[in-house]
């Protein structure tokens, strides 16, 4: 539920980047032709890096990626179908801290182009349909909201309706601060959506993505039939000052990354982004019902036949 | 029960009324040499009640919040042990653990109205609150409180719950154990259950480790509880990087139970005696006792699909968002 | 699954037993009527004992009963009647050890008067009826065998087809190694049944006494809506001294009491044999389905109503 | 993949054996400059076939366990590999452990099947051994195995469990994880799955710790494997009090492969290579995929409700009484 941890890590990345050296500081374009890898320290030629599905090709760091790029690298081309692509929060409170909520998401829609903290659609993945949500960790450090909650359940109302399986791809920091208790029933609302995917045996593929923290974990991102993290991801439920706080200790250096999470036995497989789509594609082939012409028919025949003595 | 042992302890909203309690018995030590007094001493009386009551119509959301965590504050095992001194204690999530800060047990809340009831438990003595950890479930907690979901289930028997928790335990092995699996898996069981499921804030309700019992029927409030995504504090040190701006976060996200009647997310308030829950624990046991009833009744009218999809409607209605 | 450490117990016991004083050792009659606690060392008057539901009244040490006491102690007067009372194994491998099976079993006859380590029946308690059955430890250290697996089995079958719930009364060493692999399949055999009994919706209370271990413990006695255990007594999969073989190391003192189970969250509550019987009557009327006259009716008619549409 | 530079390792029945082999290595060492010897390696090599033949025509109880335990037997990852090399593994239990003397994953057998594949698993150096405890599952393992035999219930999947383990670990905290209720859940709930479930015992069946993944429509093992209801020298020290006597325990307890075929337990025996399967892996493999296709494609047939009472009735049949 701590966004303060997340919001923390962000400025200290920022400040990196800040203190990172410049190689053509004259125009927005120029400087944007280059990177530094927050990992290796590496300077990426962003081109590469994008080519490389912005992971570090030489010490493998995953940096956190925008929903639009995701849709590039997973959804079939142009198939996305975007839904609910308008909504936005209405502002239950009429929250204001040092400035107003409104204004803040307006902020936050003009630095991202994003509505709120998720994209979502229907496409297809390897020629098979799918209902896929993308949380961006951009907008709101991905925190979840009416909008977030809402469109995870629409999207998931629409893979029942059409007997689909599910991928969402979550970043997120928690629950939306900002929409006080609305935000909190979000977890409910989008786990109790989850409870009739499970009833239709409807496949839910969750990927855990740096960061996912506090009520989106503690809510449809650890409720996956299989749950992927990409590697070196922080994914955890409270935040790890919190912890250190709480528990007056100082953490394991590996604590609540992907590779912990696989140790305790939490997450189903670490998976390169490079190699997620085909994982995925795989794991939807895998758990598709047999076709008509196979094994199924044949059931169906005996129980026609038990059927038939009555 | 221990309850007319324990000296007051006032609240920083409530020192003017803690001054004229002085002050009364102060004169009510001089009433036996001086009779006279005793109209001096029903004056001041009235004008307590007076000030107590205008003190308790304009409370602020700390003031709330520090009523719901006042250390007299009648806890989940005080409401089971007057709702059924006959209550039976079911213990253990089967798996390794019994977490005391997740209370389950069967009651009889009336001759036909057998329920499970389940509730976080902060724990009163020092050695209490640290066997109870301070009302934080661990992931075995809410996993011991799944089980006996799951019991009520088979048995067709309807679910109480007593929210009063500043949260999920945020420790090590807490995060090892997958604190936001175990409440996860409980807001998705809950969704589910075919029998009604009825909630009560009692005291702080305290984020996800508290809606993981919190997914209801009928969600009720008590007077002066709170319920809220974030501590005041911790939204404060995250939004102003300072905790001393508590007040300001705790308006802002309006945690109190009028506050968040009105936003729609609960269905009622149930009144506290004047003063708080811990001035008459009796009074309040009763009040919730009857209000959980009438709900009970009311919801086992339904077929078990029924009162499921109740449930969910009621949690699939909740937003705010234009589109 | 390791009777080893019971058998060893039993012995040291045993010599406990002999190396007690004995008051009276003229004939067996007068002998029978002193006890010693095997807790306290108190000596006990056996009518006393029995009286006090043989639970030392100074230590409240339980001590193991037969299972025709806890008839006495749990079913209501007179209403016992026992299910498959000559049941007994066919010896199906021809064991012999130092002994044959076939005569080890006829001497444990001779010894008990059991045909095997259950006995199973319906009676009332308080006045409900009840599917009841009881292990007694005294026969081959309340093994389980094809005798004990079938008669759970029926007993569970006829709870199921009479609607009652069922009471287990544990106490067992574990699987009869002597009926080898046919042994062990009564685990699968008496936890499908279990299987059945819980689709059926109907209570099963099991209650976990000194000593209950292995196989038993890893099939139908943990396996209970509602887990009791009989205060002291031992439980647990393996035996304390394989354990510490295993692991080279001292255990804690009251590991594998019901109290550690208890605090390890694996059985509901301990609770006095002196209150057993209440306990379970109080459960089984806690679980009892409502009277046709309240709330089923009136939501049968909410769903009559709903069933008119058509 | 690396049996080719396993030396091999002759167990204790096979010392003729191992001093015949010596014999023709040496011989074939001389073969470069005495030609002439080639018709006595040949005629040596038919002896130790025929020799070979005949010890594996005349095992005991403890010889076959021997083989079973041998160090080269292939394990569950072995057969998981040959099977479908691109099988995906799935881990943990969800709750704060990934048991590695569990194995589960996804393999494709053929075109048209699919299954959920869940087998104990030993470690074959000795860092591995360490890290699969030597085969033996804590409470976690068996609760990972249950969790993915419910998402194989859940998606229509057959399952197939390979056994091999000396038993559930008998330690500290896989009792306070309470190890007894974690083998019984799963027998419960194996019992009840709708969709078919073939098990192999590819080497140790050890006790209740095999059982808990055992409850299946078809139980087969291979032709050396051993499956008891406790171990030879567990039982032999407790009736005779001494581990020396194994072998009359095992010979008493009826251990093998063919005598629990003849008991009417298990519903069939894997032919193994000669010499056992470590002999030649990639065979044995072959041999038990068809095995297990074959039985799939008859139980794939059924109807949920059908498969599970196959699997029901099987093992409610299971006794030796009289009345
Ligand atoms: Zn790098
Ligand atoms: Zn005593």
């Amino acid at each position: 539920m701590d966004l303060k941890d997340w919001f923390a890590s962000r400025q200290k990345r920022r400040e990196n980047e800040n203190s990172a050296p410049k190689p053509l500081p004259a125009s927005d374009d120029v400087c944007a032709l280059w990177k530094q890898c927050f990992q290796c320290r590496e300077m990426l030629y962003v081109r590469d890096l994008r080519t490389n599905m912005s992971v570090c090709p030489k010490c493998k760091y995953h940096f956190r990626i925008g929903a639009d790029e995701r849709v590039d690298q997973l959804a079939d081309e142009n198939t996305f179908q975007e839904l609910d692509a308008n909504m936005t929060s209405s502002d239950p409170l009429g929250f204001v801290d040092v400035d107003s909520y409104s204004n803040k998401q307006k902020d936050a829609e003009r630095k991202t182009g994003l509505k709120d903290a998720i994209l979502t659609g229907l496409c297809k993945l390897n020629g098979k349909p799918l209902a896929l949500g993308i949380m961006d960790f951009a907008y709101f450090g991905g925190s979840m909201g009416s909008v977030v909650g809402e469109k995870v359940t629409r999207l998931i109302e629409k893979a029942i309706e059409n007997r689909m399986p599910v991928v969402i791809i979550s970043s997120s920091g928690g629950a939306r601060m900002q929409e006080g208790l609305i935000s909190l029933m979000q977890l409910a609302k989008t786990s109790s959506a989850l409870k009739s995917l499970a009833d239709a045996k409807l496949l839910y593929i969750s990927i855990l993505c740096e960061p996912t923290f506090g009520g989106v974990t503690a809510s449809f991102a650890m409720l996956g039939d299989v749950i992927i993290a990409e590697p070196g991801a922080r994914i955890g439920f409270a935040g790890r000052r919190v912890i250190e706080e709480t528990i007056r200790q100082k953490l394991p250096a590996d604590f609540q990354t992907a590779e912990y999470l696989l140790k305790h036995g939490q997450v189903d497989m670490v998976v390169d982004r490079l190699k997620l789509k085909e994982t995925i594609g795989n794991l939807m082939e895998f758990h598709q019902a047999p076709s008509p012409s196979d094994s199924s028919s044949s059931k169906k025949k005996h129980q026609d036949k038990v059927g038939s003595k009555s | 029960m221990a309850e007319k042992d324990k000296r007051p302890i006032p609240l920083e909203f409530e020192k003017p009324l803690e001054l004229l309690r002085q002050q009364i018995e102060r004169l009510k030590d001089q009433l036996s040499n001086q009779p006279e007094l005793e109209g001096d001493v029903e004056r001041l009386e009235e004008q307590y009640t007076r000030l107590q009551k205008s003190l308790y119509s304009n409370l602020k959301p700390l003031d709330h919040l520090a009523i719901a965590r006042h250390p007299h504050r009648p806890y989940t095992r005080d409401y089971f042990d007057r709702w059924d001194p006959d209550w039976v204690e079911l213990h253990g999530d089967r798996k390794g653990a019994d977490d005391d800060a997740m209370v389950c047990g069967l009651l009889r809340l009336d001759n036909d109205m057998k329920v499970i009831a389940v509730g976080t438990q902060k724990g009163r003595s020092l050695r209490d609150k640290q066997q109870c950890n301070f009302g934080m479930p661990q992931p075995e907690g809410y996993r011991k409180a799944l089980r006996v979901f799951k019991h009520a289930d088979k048995f067709d028997l309807p679910v109480v719950t007593l929210i009063d928790t500043p949260g999920a335990y945020p420790g090590l092995t807490a995060e090892e154990h997958n604190q936001a699996e175990a409440i996860a898996v409980n807001l998705l069981e809950l969704s589910g259950l075919r029998v009604p499921v009825v909630s009560i804030v009692t005291g702080e309700g305290g984020s996800g480790g508290a809606l993981a019992i919190g997914v209801a029927n009928r969600i009720l409030m008590l007077e002066h509880s709170v319920y809220s995504v974030i501590s005041p504090e911790g939204c404060a040190s995250i939004l102003w990087k300072t905790k001393d701006r508590a007040m300001e976060a705790a308006q802002a996200m309006r945690i109190t139970a009028r506050e968040i009647l009105e936003l729609g997310v609960i269905d009622g308030v149930i009144d506290e005696p004047l003063g708080g829950a811990h001035q008459n624990p009796d009074v309040t046991a009763a009040t919730a006792k009857g209000v959980i009833i009438a709900q009970l009744r009311e919801l086992k009218q339904l077929s078990g699909d029924d009162v499921r999809k109740d449930r969910q409607r009621k949690f699939r209605a909740i937003g705010a968002f234009k589109e």
